[in-house]
């Protein structure tokens, strides 16, 4: 990414536009953004060198937010766009920002798709488990026995579980956070916006008009030391009030210990590793929470691998070096020719 | 009823040769038998020969049929001739056929008393019954009406190819250059430069390559030594502009106009695609060409397709997406927020036969309404349609020229006979191309990103300029600023605004040309492949002194400004197209005037003898 | 100007009532206002009151916006009447505007000198500002064209709901109903029905029922014991047909109209859908009707909605998917595949602005031609569209007719207005609904699953009965077996009968009816919601002595046999649409007449004087 | 399932159609088609109670020659249209045929969803590597530098692993088999056949025209002992000629051991739970493949959940015990009336 520091220093006011924010008081939408107009003037981007993109959604809002290039297109197809705007301007910093019924109902398969190719975006999806804009139906994230407008006997459909399927997709980075711990939330964004690939960040957002208090159970003060559980690389998995928790693997099934009692050890404790090649230890991560585990909240993977539009550069310069820069006359003439006189 | 085994043909003996006008061939066998490589290279002779030519490849379907199924049959039509040639003819001279099925099925298309050259030691008992044949007709005198030449073309190639070291399996796979080789001196066209082609097609199987020429020349020399033919042929040079010729088909065309519309805008090309028939080789050429200023990405569906190249439109590309009737309709979301953001992009959909999967490989016309009506809401898209293989490149053009300079999508129809078929064309010189004039905005003063110019395009910005950014989307914008606006007037100027850029373009378009008589009893009004058949059936019926035009439209969308007063400058309008009367339908509501339909939809275009006859019906 | 603050209002003094023939009602607040509410539970009390009624509400966007905001500002207006009501009226007699932003938006839509009912304690400097006021216009005069009346909505509310137990919070919520209370005085409404509903709505929450009762009883007083209003008024019972009346919503009509065709074909209703705006009520009323043969399936995309309903069509369901604009987009493709099959299925497009996302809450209707000719291919599908709530319920029942009867999809166009306007309907008997017959084929003998009836439909078989197994597809299907084909002339054969059928669908409409004069200068043709506005314009006209007919069409394809002739009976055709002239285009087209478009695309409907006014100067 | 045994018992030749069949000879479709055909008489259900639904490819002309009810749809809506059948016709098993293009590329999304919400279908995903029906694009199982028509150069996106990403969606079965592997194919149908839920089954199926070759890394009579490791409920992972070779898990890495040597037992050896309540093994299991590894064939998953349709069905029964069977006057004259006389 070409990256010539701005003359000035840019400020988060830089970022900001003068639009007026169309959420509801209170949405945690408010928070990610917050987040994110403080990070990109930290990047040593140029702001003309940022674009955002977005599909329909609250969540799909963000880019009329931001002081830079954006589109705000149509419903699931964010992937898709910002991909073809990656793969031909990979100079630009490319950042989705999408919502549960955006990337994982009808853009599903875009979603993963880009994942698969690793192209070098950096996915937001703002999982408030509900349908905002459209006013409360159920999401592909909305728990069994929610209770909707579509579902008013309760959801009948499993929910996705977005970690799980970017990992099967192939992510090379992929992390969660939550709308109110909003450090964390800034840690998060800011390593994603490090990663070279796709950067799948996962964020647990409320929905105060459709959903409130879908995240209470891992946010409540009173008890989120035991319902978080922060992945830090090359750190053992601990949590609680005093750190005392931990998860222990037992076989290939994970458990809630407490070091110093029965037995346990810190050193029986799994240690995070996020540049692990394998992803077995991030799957298993990823399947934890309640009402069992905590929630992990942090980087679950975070690889090196080449991106789409590096690979698809690199076939271009060696098409070049076999065949030199292709000559229009030459194409035009190609094939067998014949002259008339 | 002469049949010949193999064995050594008789001495050569001086035989007539008698001159022809035109002459069409129909190569036709099994899907392995290499139909299509031996129609290719006998329109590269006749192209040599400075004939003018057109083929119409004609596959049976998606996949691989099992051997000797009348669904497995391929074919391969070609006419050349002394003048100027618009199809690949109506009826076939002769017709070359390789197995009982090839037969039966092209037969219909063989003029009365055509020649058969026909493979009859394919003839077996299993084939035949395969092909639906309750008797061998080859020898129950069904086929009387016909010139027959049955010779085992299989076991000739056999012994042709004995000692080239090739497997018996392979060795039959040169069936079809024996058959080329046999054409060749059917027709009088030179060995030598096919020898070579031969050599440097198979340049990496050498063996391979020695065995097909020699089957290529006992073809040849079997014609010349056999006193099978009575007659050989010779059909006169074309008299064709001077100029280097190569051979083009529709697709190739596309390709190649896109290439070069992206070196004459100075901008990349970006081709965002997802495969299908008969679409897909425009992305295969593309694919190829990552030398030039082009990238290729293959989308997991047409949505991706259509979504990536609006996100490189939006970078700055000049952006393409290429599909057929299926993948238009999944394309029609994105199409119109194509048309909300007016950034260019061209969408080509290259028909096939429908609805629905239809008929995957055939020619048809029938998305033209779709492509001017077919999205929700007010969403005015250009609209231009190919007419020829060699029209196909300057439509290319054309659809960046209007995309860049309006900043809109739009629409450019080719179809599935465009598509395969072959014709010469004369390669233009590069540098000669009129420039295609884009500028993208830098000036941040004043910036308003849906300010117009005098074409009502707004301006084009890529990412990454200073002082220009901005937010767009698919919602309703302000007319000058492009903020969101729920303002009930502002809707009414948006929608009529977008409407007028489109309308407009109608107004810097040139004159309409009629061919023929410039006004009388009728006109023949056609767009998109029938151009051919009907310009051939107009130039005929003008032969006979009938006061018929040919007026053909290019643009479909918007209609040219001239098109009504230069109908009513006939007494009846007759449209002919693949379809069941869509122009018929646009051309009724704009113009207030009644036309006559004439309508086929068979997967088959249409040939010179229908529109002829049709006219010669209406005329008084 | 009267402006008074809370207190003890002053004692009641008899005051003139004032008799109306029509009244028309705007409530506009904040989103978080209550407005939607209050204008619902003021058409309820109309509608037992005897009157004909029309409501428009008028939602600002998707989402909850920042109080106090233009962009926030949520509507409902109402029209009563001692006659027959066709729209929510042009202008409104009255607006109660609860904050600035209200006020400004909706004052152009007020009556000149009409009455404006203010909630002055919101108009804070804050509130001011973000609505874009300079000076606060209940004290700068430039209301003086109006009768205003200003009075503290919250702080008498609060006042009313003290020692209910409620938050300051929620009992500023109460003050929707404090309005309605002033509004229930000032058109004698009885009090005791309203009282009850609320105590009903609110059962699960006492407090806040009583609060709310307290407030309305309140306004009520206000009205009464003040003596701001120096008059009250009194409309008087419409002439309506006895019976059975409720108020319904096009989106209500539709889901129960698909459930009662569900119910007299004797079918299982499966409906796939995806949640869009303004279609989705439609699948939330349905998902809450299991106790009926009635399966809702959310599906994760357009695609998928459509696709789960041609799968349960082949299983012998009634098969519904319902969307908006941006969806229909998406349809496209598998309602191919629905005409090839030939599967009964109902499609319910309601239109919103477009094109793209365009304005998503708003009305329009330009997906007519996208309806008619939007999918690749000559893919004929019926569609229909709705004229009003009322009507919406009688379309669902002949889009199933269709369906069924002809084996085919059907589209059934909606629109944002009808959608979630209310009028009163009345309830049908459900004995008395005339049944949909539906035979499913059982005999294997003969079975050829193409075969057809007299309506040119094959026959409907459930996958379960023996001897029946039949494989369907998207190719192109021989006219008898349903089996492969790609021959040429089958393949003409079937696009015709495919377009026979569905243009057969007209030779069974009953004639055409036409109101106001039979013939003669002009007759105003509508289609879908335009129709209110028409009527009443036309009625007007006819009063006027002019020689206007009134010709409404429910189906758009095909058009009816007789529509040429009608419109041939005057001198002139106008057509009001609200899009740039769709249906306009459809009948130039069909009749070669040339006709007059009367656009609007606004987001808003006509207004019966916009129409009006139009065929007055279109009269010699 | 409603399953009234036939009154005659059902042979292969009731399965057999009339049609022509389309494929090229050598097909790998053949096998497949081969083994279904086989095992539907046996399966004890009516003939006409079967429905086979299929999307676009060579593989979906499948249901065209099988003498049940069929629909060959459009290009990867399968089964979204088959859950739509499945949903309003529990009684029918409904059988989704399907290719690596249809069902990965253009189909991702419907694929994944309507794994996510179990509808009983069984889904047999004939994967080749590459777009059949077109002539030989690149398909999302392509293997990254595969030449094709559209990546001349090599492709530049990395495959899907589909058995991952079924996994991740949630699937309740999820095998592989190989189409020249007759027996074991066989075995495997079966085993979905007898599932409730999804059942998806990845078949490799070799495509001779486009693909020539794309397994012979698995098949090869030489090497395929040790190529090839099936997988046994309850049986302990073990393969090659004589069976001494196994997977033994290190941490969370599996890897391959030789039993006796250097150490390894047999009780060292990982063992196969098909039926375990999390997707840890299954997980661990669908990441084996060459070239380190040798390539699981078998069930990685099969466990119990209730099925969409049956779910559906118990709200409608829910409903209807709640509030009676509906009636539609009641329905017709609901909310507010008044009346006019
Ligand atoms: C093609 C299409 N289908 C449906 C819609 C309606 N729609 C808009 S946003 C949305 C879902 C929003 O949910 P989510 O992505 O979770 O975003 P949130 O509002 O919760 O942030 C839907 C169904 C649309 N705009 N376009
Ligand atoms: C909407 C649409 N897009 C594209 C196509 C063209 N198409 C038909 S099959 C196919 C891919 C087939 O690949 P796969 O699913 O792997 O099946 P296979 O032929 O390999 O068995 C494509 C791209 C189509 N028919 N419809
Ligand atoms: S509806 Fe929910 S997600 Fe949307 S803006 Fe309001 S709180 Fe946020
Ligand atoms: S192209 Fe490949 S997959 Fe298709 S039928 Fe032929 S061998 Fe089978
Ligand atoms: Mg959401
Ligand atoms: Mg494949």
């Amino acid at each position: 990414m070409s990256a010539p520091s701005a003359p000035i220093p840019l400020t988060r006011k830089d970022f900001e536009t003068d639009q007026d924010v169309r959420w509801c008081p209170g949405c945690g939408d408010y928070a990610v953004l917050n987040q994110v107009l403080k990070l990109l003037p930290s990047l040593g981007i140029p702001r003309e060198n940022f674009a955002f993109v977005s599909g329909i959604g609250c969540s799909s809002r963000f880019p009329y937010y931001v002081d830079t290039y954006g589109l705000h297109t149509i419903h699931g197809r964010a992937p898709a766009i910002a991909t073809g705007l990656k793969v031909s301007r990979p100079d630009l910093s490319v950042w989705v920002v999408t919502g549960d019924g955006d990337a994982l109902a009808i853009g599903g398969n875009h979603f993963i798709h880009a994942i698969r190719r690793n192209v070098g975006l950096k996915v937001l999806l703002l999982n408030n488990r509900i349908y905002g804009l459209t006013k409360g139906q159920a999401s592909p994230t909305s728990e069994l026995g929610k209770k909707t407008k579509t579902s008013p006997f309760g959801s009948i459909d499993r929910p996705f579980n977005p970690v799980a399927l970017a990992l099967a997709a192939g992510a090379t980075f992929v992390a969660r956070s939550v709308d109110v711990e909003t450090e964390h939330l800034g840690q998060v964004l800011r390593a994603a916006a490090a990663h070279e690939g796709t950067a799948v960040v996962e964020i647990y957002q409320n929905c105060i008009t459709f959903n409130e208090g879908a995240y209470a159970f891992l946010t409540d003060r009173a008890t989120k030391a035991d319902a978080q559980l922060h992945l830090e690389h090359g750190q053992p998995l601990r949590f609680g009030a005093d750190g005392r928790k931990g998860i222990r693997l037992r076989g290939l099934d994970p458990e809630v210990v407490t070091v110093g009692e029965d037995g346990a050890t810190e050193s029986d404790l799994l240690m995070h590793d996020a540049h692990a090649p394998g992803t077995g230890l991030a799957w298993l991560l990823a399947q934890l929470g309640p009402p069992d585990f905590p929630t992990p909240l942090g980087v679950f993977r975070a690889v090196e691998a080449p991106t789409y539009e590096a690979l698809s550069a690199g076939i271009a310069r060696q098409a070049r070096e076999g065949r030199g820069r292709g000559s229009l006359q030459q194409l035009l003439a190609g094939g067998m020719t014949w002259t008339i006189r | 009823m002469p049949t010949t085994e193999p064995g050594t043909p008789a001495p050569a003996v001086p035989r007539p040769i008698e001159e022809l006008d035109s002459v069409v061939i129909r190569f036709a066998g099994d899907s392995g038998d290499g139909m299509q490589l031996a129609g290719d290279e006998f329109s590269h002779a006749v192209a040599s020969g400075g004939h003018d030519f057109a083929t119409h490849p004609d596959y049976p379907s998606e996949i691989r049929a099992p051997v000797g199924t009348l669904f497995g049959v391929s074919g391969y039509q070609l006419q050349f001739s002394s003048h100027e040639v618009f199809t690949s003819g109506d009826q076939a001279d002769v017709l070359v056929a390789m197995n009982p099925a090839a037969l039966k099925l092209n037969l219909p298309d063989v003029k009365p008393g055509g020649m058969l050259i026909v493979n009859s030691g394919a003839f077996t008992a299993g084939n035949l019954a395969r092909a639906g044949y309750a008797a061998n007709p080859l020898e129950d005198g069904s086929l009387a009406h016909y010139q027959l030449y049955a010779l085992d073309v299989g076991a000739l190639t056999a012994h042709a190819v004995e000692g080239t070291g090739l497997g018996r399996k392979e060795a039959a796979r040169c069936r079809n250059f024996f058959a080329l080789g046999l054409m060749f001196w059917l027709y009088h066209r030179p060995l030598q430069d096919e020898v070579a082609d031969v050599e440097r097609r198979f340049a990496r199987r050498p063996a391979l390559a020695a065995a097909n020429v020699a089957a290529l020349r006992a073809g040849y020399a079997y014609g010349e030594n056999s006193e099978l033919f009575p007659v050989s042929f010779s059909v006169r040079p074309a008299p064709i502009e001077p100029g280097t010729y190569r051979s083009v088909t529709g697709n190739q065309a596309l390709a190649l106009g896109f290439v070069a519309a992206s070196e004459l805008a100075g901008l990349p090309l970006f081709v965002g695609s997802y495969p299908i028939t008969p679409a897909s080789d425009i992305l295969h050429t593309l694919s190829a060409l990552r030398h030039f200023d082009v990238t290729t990405f293959q989308a997991e569906d047409e949505i991706a397709g259509i979504a990536s190249a609006i996100g490189a439109a939006f970078g700055g590309a000049l952006a393409l997406t290429t599909t057929s009737g299926p993948g238009m309709a999944l394309k029609t979301e994105a199409l119109g927020l194509a048309t909300m953001l007016e950034l260019p992009l061209v969408v080509v959909n290259v028909q096939r036969g429908g609805p629905s999967t239809g008929l995957p490989t055939k020619i048809e016309q029938a998305d033209l309404l779709q492509a001017v009506y077919g999205r929700p809401g007010e969403c005015p898209v250009p609209v231009l349609a190919a007419r020829s293989p060699a029209d196909a490149f300057d439509c290319a053009l054309e659809a960046v020229r209007l995309a860049v300079t309006y900043m809109t999508p739009v629409i450019l129809l080719s179809d599935g006979g465009i598509a395969n078929s072959a014709e010469p064309w004369r390669v233009p010189d590069a540098a000669s191309l009129p420039p295609i004039p884009v500028t993208f905005r830098t000036d941040p003063a004043n910036f308003l990103p849906y300010a117009r110019d005098a074409h009502l395009a707004r301006a084009w910005v890529r990412p990454g300029t200073p002082g220009l950014e901005h937010r767009i989307g698919g919602l309703e914008k302000d007319f000058l600023t492009g903020d969101l606006s729920g303002d009930p007037r502002n809707h009414q100027r948006m929608v009529e605004v977008r409407a007028a850029k489109v309308a407009g373009i109608a107004t810097a378009l040139p004159p309409l040309e009629v061919h023929g008589a410039p006004s009388g009893e009728l006109v023949v009004l056609t767009w998109g492949s029938p151009w051919g058949a009907a310009a051939q059936a107009v130039t005929r019926a003008v032969e006979h002194g009938a006061p018929v035009g040919h007026l053909h439209l290019r643009h479909l969308n918007p209609l040219p400004t001239d098109l009504c007063a230069t109908l009513a400058r006939y007494r009846r309008v007759l449209v002919p197209e693949l379809n069941l009367g869509q122009l018929a339908r646009l051309v009724r509501e704009r113009c207030l005037v009644d036309v006559e339909p004439l309508v086929k939809v068979q997967g088959r275009p249409f040939r010179v003898a229908e529109i002829y006859d049709r006219i010669m019906e209406l005329l008084p």
